[in-house]
């Protein structure tokens, strides 16, 4: 039902509708708050917008792309039988190499639109969209060439595995890796000294005990650990936003006494009375 | 055939070749350890020729470290700054995940995939605790005043603790590529060795640990 | 340098306390080997407090974090339980960095007036 | 084949040969002759040891000489009868272990015993001197009254010294590390920033003593000289007196001119000692407040004319500079230390004003851009073909 | 390659299978011929010749660079080259002598002989020798590359700070020099793990490490010193390039930054590298000599155990090279001694070998002259290095000429001499036909004369006071008549080596003429010498897979003890032809270890990384992706491709069987 073409233009309209609610609080002078919530909700009907053409644009890539999605979606994007029936032939095209579900083109339209709108509006979207959009066709494109390399599915996810873990299991890992130290760190910047240490050692024992419990009680189900980790998961994204928001509490700066090296400086440092240097 | 058949072994990887009765160069050797020389393979004889070879890159950074520590024309030095007890409790998240890991050894040498799949988590979910920590400890001492580029104190401690932190960043991808691997079926219990010599390398990063808490952090 | 032969002699462990190559210590051991650590470490810390300085204080922790790194290396990475050959390259290694640093070191005077 | 081994032993031979015979005029840098009790420990130790190193060299390649030609295979042997199969001899192996090691053992305590010998302290009645190297000059200042501080004078490029009366140098740097060498008086000792290394020489009589930076320090390594000027109790009295006066107000009109252009130009970096406004002679000179790392510590003008060389030794000051005693001034028979006045009359002139025009077309430096914190040497100010006759005439005045 | 002409069988999927490789990325290289054979290549045999060509080219670049230093200092205020440009020329020619020419010559000799001499299908990680030999590659020609972008490292070889820091010397020239030799640094490191690892286990049955030959034993003492030594060089260029890039503050003096720290780090290096370049040639002439006295070694465990002392005692040397630093009268009275006693260890081999020579039969082929040449050079530069050793006259010394003239004495006249001797040695092995004889006599005697014509009055120099890198010098110090000398000796060195480039030639052209095989592979007898060790049982050149069968061990020398016993009386009988007991390189059954992309994949990130901090991050990003990548597509892939030519079945061996659980080859290079 949802293929390629139309996952493109649903994930470009999604991107629409969120990059214009995005842009309609950043782009007004006044303080987020309810007001520009409601205004990006009601089409700028009730509460307040900030920039009106730049949401009105956004805005209308949602709409376009949802109806060509829809459309195409009627249409029965890309199935070789309606296509058959659509051109008129009798027999329906050879099959095509086997694909399997992709949702690049959705994280592709997204990239996308937010290099789009990281020129009207912020480098960081630019950034993003730019490896969004890099990512997007590297992976597409060795996907989808993998799909056609044999007949056999197996081989093809195999060779595509090949090709594209040595990238991407590292490249998950550093982010992973990344965003939890971020997290986690974040945390502890925003807990008082003492609080800080003291949750720093909190969070090495429940990952412990978790661990323990996971190894040695081999009766626990699948269940409870995945939602041990989604709790744990949850709880530190959580943790994390929220000392985001409430930034880092208050960090003096250091003075520091300094008797001065006993080091002979560099520029021509004053050596006693009666000679000018 | 000879084509197709390297595409799936990809998929279902299997074949090992009946070993030449004597050494064999590389991953051929595996299962045939005992056809080496010294009857170590060949892979922890290299991890640990490498681990001999590290001592003396942390040598030289620590080295650095003492000779600088007290070299300040401005800003202030380390020592002033060392907060012992959260040093202590990363200390002890990196002991706590040597345990880890040599438990996760020991799993997959009895065969229990389950059990070596959460000791490893374990240990790269510890791993990763001991760097947020790091980043914490380094936000806070720049947020104090002492930047990499402070003064030649503050330099050779960030250089030093930083080379240990990539170290272990770099233990921790290595552990999850063990995890996936162990997760895709890839690590049977033949391979147990695989995750030792991974092991390996994660404990001489807590040995060094060992080193640099005592000597950079406990003495002043 | 061992002077092993290449037929396959099973490296049996060298009369190590009832562990060998092949059966390796227990998790129960290890558990205990890393409380044995974590209570080191501890006790440097707490040393660290004490009124102790200089030499006085230098000593023991040195001492003591020399303890946990030979536990560490010889349970944790299985240097007790392993072929010689591997304890000789790394300890030949670490030996080195030691002696030349602290050569280096004293040498530009880090150890004077200490 | 024999041939060739001779003909390869020529030149070595004629090494030898030249190296006896020392020359010391035709060489002035030689190590072979020293000229002071520091350097003489040196090559009392050395030549011994040149000796066995002479004697082990003749055995092994005469061994190795006498193996070849003895035991060669000739055309007419039967291959297949082979030589003895001597697998080795422990007794012979131990023997040729154990005698190095004494030769080397004896070689190595008379070392030790030479390297303390030569780092004692220097004697209550030394005269202490601060060398400074940077790049790519030497500063000297010295320390009269004994008081610690390098303070009564400062000069660059001679380092005057009297006769026969210790010398204790304190030698270190300002920028990158330099090296200090006289070879007739003591063997090198490097000038690291950070560093103050002690280095004692003395010098047996009077005379000069070429030497050379030898720690690679950049562009103009090869032309960071250096010259030690040994002279008598009295003329270095008097050169000390002549160094602590500060410089007099010129008086004759082109060097009034030049004063001007001095005060103007060259006072971001040069100090002159004493130094009055030339707008208001009897105030001091104010010296402008540059953003300039280089500013005062680059050689110190007050007493140039004494010098007999400048910018690192590189240029004589003299004219005379066929002599290799820059102490006389041989168009005109004089002497400095008896009238320096007349000394102006003996400039170099040909040498100096090229080097106003363009050090670092005379020298290569990399004075970088204007005045910038990395800037190295003498930069090029584009003086005018005026001023620098101005200019003459004013450090003419500086005695 | 056979291909199995067998039906295809059908896919699950019901489509016949293609006969094509999909997509070509995937294909393993499987060629050895052609270019891409070199490029893809694992096989220890081919790399280690890469080695050695390479260095050969680095030669030419360093030896050209010699000529010019060699012009300018012919005549006093020499106008050929700028200050400047003199010192890039001279920083340049020591780094390039000593990292791209001599340390891979050494690697050379290392990765064609060890498997060979051991008895070893191949090193313990074939990949890995790969990947050592591109960052080598790429890591020289980085460096290299600092002449066409701007300006070349200006520092010296040993680069002291702070003169390589930014204020002082501010072009990117430095930076060259630090990111070229990190990544030379993974070369010799990767290398030295993988030989010890081979030498410690690929042993073949029966040879215990009193029973390898000594150029083996040498090449592992070396091995270990650059396993020990690398990392130090490692941490002081990651300080530099700190300070340099990063704003650090290791060699600011005005931060408080000590200079002799970097003194200190890198001769803690510096010093067990001049014996990691001497080391691997003493095993080369410890070879040569017993081949062509018809003895055997002199003292075997002797010289074992010296080379041994000597790789110990080479880490308590260093501080000799820093005896005018200031370092106090204790410390330069302790290194003193200690570089003294160094002598020791290495007068047992000069001794042993005079003592092989002694009572033998003499026959002076080109690798015997060179080998002679060695024992006699090394000792003049070693007899010098006894003289700096007294720390005193070291003073007197040190940066000047005279230490020139003794490094160039044991680099050129040890080293150097050593290697060329093993060229004319093993060439025949390696490439299937000898050098003309005569040719090599002649190079020998002109690089004899040449040699000691251009280094021996630098002794003199030296000791008239003539300091080293200075790029002019004045009229008047007696300096002009031995340079002049010196550039000639220079000139007829250069003609020497144009000898041997002839040599190379011309010796083919004949051969191939002889051999009527136009440009096709040529071959000749496998022992031509008469040789000793194992690597003269296989055919020249040796095939892929060395060994038909690898031999069982019982003796020092096996392949000489396999030819001839020994009688009471010492004397020797013949009691095996050679035909008889050298191999005949036909076996196809034998399983090696494929070719590989990943390798030079990996080794290109890195230069990029260098460029990437030099210039601009986004260098590096690429960069890091292709070392990314190369390593896990490296880890990913089996070492033994299952595809490849398996050649016949072994004769009685079954096809392999699919067993379900066993692991992939895929990971067991996790770690390597
Ligand atoms: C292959 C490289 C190589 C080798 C093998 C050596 C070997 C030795 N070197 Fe050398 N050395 C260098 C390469 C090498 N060196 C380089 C490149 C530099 C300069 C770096 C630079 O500044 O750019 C240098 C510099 C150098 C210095 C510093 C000089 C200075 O800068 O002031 C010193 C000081 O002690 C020294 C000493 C020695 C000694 C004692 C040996 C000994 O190992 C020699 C031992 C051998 C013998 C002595 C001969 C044989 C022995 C006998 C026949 C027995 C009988 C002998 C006696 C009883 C004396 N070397
Ligand atoms: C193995 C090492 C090695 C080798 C082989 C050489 C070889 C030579 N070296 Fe080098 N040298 C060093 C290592 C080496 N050098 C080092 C480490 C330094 C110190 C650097 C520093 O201070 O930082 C140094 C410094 C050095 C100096 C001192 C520079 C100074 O301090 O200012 C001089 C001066 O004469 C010199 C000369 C030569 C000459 C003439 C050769 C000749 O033997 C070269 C002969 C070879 C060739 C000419 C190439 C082969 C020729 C052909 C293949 C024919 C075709 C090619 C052409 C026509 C170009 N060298
Ligand atoms: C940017 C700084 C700078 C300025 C401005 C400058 N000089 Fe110099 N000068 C130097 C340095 C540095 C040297 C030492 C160069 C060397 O020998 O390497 C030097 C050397 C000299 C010397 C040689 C001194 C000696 O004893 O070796 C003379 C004379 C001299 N300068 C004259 C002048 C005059 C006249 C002017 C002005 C017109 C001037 N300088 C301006 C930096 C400067
Ligand atoms: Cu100053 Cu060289
Ligand atoms: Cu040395």
């Amino acid at each position: 039902m949802f293929k390629l073409g139309s996952k493109l233009w649903y994930g470009l309209a999604a991107f629409g509708f969120l990059a214009a609610f995005v842009y309609a609080g950043a782009s007004g002078h006044h303080a987020v708050g309810m007001e520009t919530f409601v205004g990006a909700i009601s089409l700028g009907y009730k509460g307040r917008v900030g920039d009106h053409l730049g949401y009105a644009v956004l805005v209308s890539l949602g709409f376009v792309s949802l109806f060509v999605g829809i459309v195409l979606s009627a249409l029965r994007d890309a199935d070789p039988e309606a296509a058959a029936q659509v051109v008129g032939l009798d027999t329906v095209p050879a099959v095509e190499a086997p694909r399997t579900a992709s949702f690049w083109p959705l994280v592709g339209a997204f990239s996308l639109a937010a290099l789009a709108l990281g020129l009207a509006v912020d480098k960081l979207f630019f950034v993003v969209g730019l490896v969004g959009l890099a990512i997007t066709v590297v992976e597409w494109a060795v996907r989808n060439w993998a799909d056609r390399a044999t007949g056999d599915p197996e081989v093809n996810r195999a060779i595509r595995h090949r090709l594209m873990f040595p990238v991407e299991i590292p490249g998950i890992a550093l982010v992973g890796i990344g965003l939890f130290v971020l997290l986690i760190s974040r945390v502890l910047l925003a807990l008082p000294e003492v609080g800080s240490s003291i949750v720093f050692g909190l969070v090495p024992v429940a990952v412990l005990a978790v661990g323990a419990l996971v190894a040695l009680k081999p009766k626990v189900s699948s269940t409870l650990v995945a939602v041990l980790m989604l709790v744990g998961g949850m709880a530190i994204l959580a943790g994390g936003i929220a000392a985001g928001i409430k930034g880092e509490r208050k960090i003096e700066k250091h003075v520091t006494q300094h008797q001065g090296l006993n080091v002979q400086l560099h520029p021509g440092a004053p050596q006693g009375g009666k000679v000018g240097g | 055939m000879r084509r197709l058949r390297s595409l799936t072994d990809i998929a279902a990887p299997s074949t090992t070749e009946a070993g030449i009765p004597v050494a064999v160069p590389d991953g051929e050797s595996h299962g045939l350890s005992h056809a080496t020389s010294t009857g170590i393979s060949n892979e922890k004889l290299a991890m640990w020729c490498f681990l001999g070879s590290e001592c003396l890159l942390f040598g030289g950074l620590i080295s650095t470290y003492l000779l600088y520590k007290d070299k300040a024309v401005r800003g202030p030095k380390p020592h002033e700054l060392y907060a012992i007890p959260f040093t202590s409790v990363s200390s002890f998240v990196l002991l706590m995940s040597s345990l880890t890991m040599v438990l996760a050894v020991s799993a997959i040498q009895r065969g229990d995939q389950r059990a070596l799949r959460a000791w490893i988590a374990t240990t790269a979910l510890l791993g990763a605790t001991f760097i947020s920590g790091q980043v914490y400890e380094f936000s806070v001492f720049l947020k104090e005043g002492m930047g990499f580029t402070t003064n030649a104190a503050s330099s050779a401690f960030f250089t030093l603790t930083g080379f240990h932190g990539v170290h272990v960043t770099i233990g921790i991808v290595m552990l999850l590529s063990v995890l996936v691997l162990s997760l895709r079926g890839r690590l049977p219990q033949e391979r147990a060795e695989a995750v030792e010599i991974v092991g390996l390398y994660w404990h001489f990063v807590d040995v060094v640990w060992i080193l640099i808490f005592t000597v950079v952090y406990l003495i002043k | 340098m061992t002077d092993a032969t290449a037929t396959a002699i099973p490296h049996d462990a060298h009369g190590d306390v009832g562990v060998t190559a092949h059966h390796t210590p227990s998790d129960g051991h290890y558990v205990r080997v890393a409380l044995f650590l974590a209570v080191a470490t501890a006790l440097e810390v707490i040393l660290s407090y004490t009124a102790l300085h200089g030499i006085a204080l230098l000593v023991p922790l040195l001492v003591v974090m020399a303890i946990k790194f030979v536990i560490v290396a010889s349970h944790f990475m299985h240097l007790r339980f392993d072929d010689k050959l591997l304890s000789k390259i790394f300890y030949t290694g670490l030996l080195l960095a030691t002696g030349v640093y602290i050569a280096a070191l004293s040498s530009l005077h880090v150890f004077a007036g200490k | 084949m024999l041939g060739g081994r001779l003909r390869r032993l020529a030149p070595l031979a004629g090494a030898v040969v030249l190296l006896a015979s020392g020359c010391a005029k035709k060489a002035p840098q030689t190590t072979l002759s020293p000229k002071g009790p520091e350097a003489r420990t040196i090559a009392n130790l050395i030549n011994p040891v040149f000796l066995v190193a002479g004697v082990v060299f003749v055995l092994v390649l005469g061994g190795a000489l006498f193996v070849a030609i003895k035991f060669r295979a000739r055309d007419d042997d039967d291959f297949d009868a082979f030589p003895a199969q001597v697998h080795g001899n422990f007794k012979l192996e131990i023997g040729w272990t154990i005698v190095p090691a004494i030769i080397l053992a004896v070689i190595g305590a008379l070392t030790v015993s030479t390297i303390f010998t030569l780092s004692k302290k220097p004697v209550a009645g030394a005269l202490h001197v601060q060398v400074t190297g940077q790049q790519w000059w030497w500063e000297y200042r010295y320390d009269l009254n004994n008081d610690g501080k390098f303070d009564e004078i400062v000069t660059a490029n001679d380092l005057v010294i009297p006769e026969g009366r210790q010398i204790a140098l304190t030698i270190t740097s300002r920028d990158v590390i330099h090296s200090w060498w006289a070879p007739a008086l003591n063997g090198k000792k490097d000038a690291v920033p950070n560093h103050r290394s002690p280095l004692t020489i003395q010098a047996d009589h009077t005379g000069e003593f070429i030497g050379q930076c030898t720690e690679y320090c950049g562009l103009s390594h090869a032309q960071m000289r250096i010259k030690v000027i040994s002279v008598s109790a009295d003329e270095f009295t008097k050169w000390a007196d002549n160094q602590q006066k500060p410089a007099a107000n010129p008086t004759e009109q082109a060097a009034v001119e030049g004063w001007k252009v001095f005060a103007g130009q060259c006072t971001s970096c040069h100090r002159v000692n004493g130094l009055k406004d030339p707008s208001a002679p009897t105030k001091d000179f104010a010296y402008p407040n540059v953003v300039n790392q280089r500013a005062g510590v680059v050689p110190n003008l007050t007493h140039l004319m004494s010098r007999t060389t400048f910018a690192g030794a590189t240029f004589d000051l003299r004219k005379s500079d066929d002599s290799a005693d820059g102490r006389y001034c041989k168009a005109l028979g004089i002497h400095w230390a008896d009238k320096p006045a007349d000394l102006t009359r003996c400039l170099n002139r040909v040498d100096l004003e090229a080097w106003l025009l363009d050090p670092p077309g005379r020298k290569p430096m990399a004075p970088g851009p204007a005045m910038s914190p990395a800037s190295r040497g003498m930069p090029n100010l584009h003086l005018t073909g005026q001023q620098i006759d101005y200019l003459i005439a004013y450090l003419s005045t500086l005695k | 390659m056979s291909t199995t002409d067998a039906a295809l069988p059908a896919l699950p999927s019901g489509e016949p299978p293609r006969t094509t490789r999909p997509g070509g990325v995937f294909a393993r290289p499987q060629t050895d011929t052609g270019w891409r054979s070199w490029v893809t290549t694992v096989d220890h045999k081919k790399l280690g010749i890469m080695y050695g060509t390479a260095a050969l080219f680095f030669f030419v670049i360093g030896g050209g660079e010699a000529l010019l230093i060699r012009i300018q200092l012919a005549t006093p205020n020499g106008k050929l080259l700028s200050a400047d440009l003199y010192n890039q020329v001279f920083t340049m020619h020591g780094t390039t002598m000593i990292f791209l020419v001599v340390m891979p010559i050494g690697a050379a000799f290392m990765n064609y002989l060890i498997p060979l001499q051991i008895g070893a299908r191949d090193v313990a990680f074939p990949r890995l020798n790969a990947f050592g030999f591109w960052c080598f590659l790429f890591g020289g020609v980085m460096l290299n590359s600092s002449w066409l972008l701007g300006h070349a490292p200006d520092g010296g070889w040993f680069n002291y700070a702070p003169n390589s820091g930014v204020i002082f010397s501010p072009t990117h020239g430095i930076d060259f020099w630090n990111m070229g030799l990190l990544i030379t640094g993974i070369a010799s490191l990767t290398g030295a793990i993988n030989l010890i690892v081979t030498v410690l286990n690929m042993r073949a049955p029966g040879m215990t490490m009193m029973k390898m030959p000594v150029f083996t034993w040498m090449a592992l003492v070396t091995q270990f010193l650059l396993l020990f030594a690398i990392p130090v060089l490692t941490s002081a260029q990651f300080l530099l390039m700190f300070d340099r890039l990063f704003g650090a503050n290791f060699f600011k003096t005005a931060q408080g930054g000590d200079p002799l720290l970097w003194e200190h780090l890198f001769w803690i290096f510096g010093h067990p590298e001049v014996y990691i370049m001497i080391l691997p040639a003493f095993g080369v002439v410890s070879e040569i000599i017993p081949v062509f006295a018809r003895k055997p070694l002199f003292g075997y465990p002797f010289m074992v155990f010296s080379g041994i002392a000597i790789g110990f005692m080479g880490w308590g040397v260093w501080a000799h090279h820093m005896f005018a630093s200031g370092i106090g009268p204790i410390s330069v009275a302790a290194f003193s001694m200690s570089t003294m006693f160094i002598a020791v260890p290495t007068g047992v081999k000069i001794l042993n070998w005079l003592a092989t020579m002694w009572g033998g039969k003499l026959k002076f082929s080109s690798p015997m002259l060179f080998s002679i040449g060695l024992v006699t050079m090394f000792t003049i530069g070693g007899l010098s290095g006894v003289t700096h050793a007294v720390a005193p006259a070291d003073t007197q010394q040190t940066d000047t000429y005279y230490i020139v003239a003794h490094f160039h004495y044991v680099l050129f006249g040890g080293a150097l001499f050593g290697f060329v001797g093993g060229w004319y040695f093993w060439w025949p092995k390696a490439f299937g036909y000898a050098l003309n004889d005569t040719l090599g006599k002649v190079h020998f005697w002109l690089m004899l004369i040449g040699f000691n014509l251009t280094f021996g009055p630098m002794h003199i120099l030296g000791l008239q006071g003539m300091p080293r890198r200075t790029y002019t010098y004045k009229n008047g110090y007696g300096f002009n008549f031995w340079n002049m000398v010196s550039t000639i000796g220079a000139f007829v060195i250069t003609v020497s080596f144009l000898v041997l480039a002839y040599n190379i030639l011309a010796s083919r052209r004949k051969a191939r003429k002889a051999q009527g095989v136009g440009t096709g592979r040529l071959t000749m007898a496998a022992d031509p010498w008469d040789g000793r060790s194992l690597e003269w049982m296989l055919p020249s050149p040796t095939p892929a897979h060395n060994f038909d069968e690898v031999p069982v061990v019982r003796s020092l020398d096996e392949f000489w003890h396999r030819k001839y016993g020994e009688e009471e009386d010492g004397r020797l009988v013949r009691i095996a032809a050679t035909e008889d007991v050298v191999q005949k390189g036909t076996n196809t059954d034998v399983h090696l270890p494929s070719p590989s992309y990943w390798p030079i994949v990996l080794a290109f990130g890195l230069p990029f990384i260098g460029y990437g901090l030099i210039y601009s991050l986004w260098f590096a990003v690429l960069g890091g992706i292709c070392v990314v990548g190369g390593i896990y597509g490296w880890v990913m892939e089996p070492s033994v491709d299952p595809d490849a030519g398996h050649h016949d079945p072994e004769p009685g061996a079954t096809e392999p069987e699919p067993s379900g659980e066993a692991a992939a080859d895929e990971e067991a290079a996790l770690v390597d």
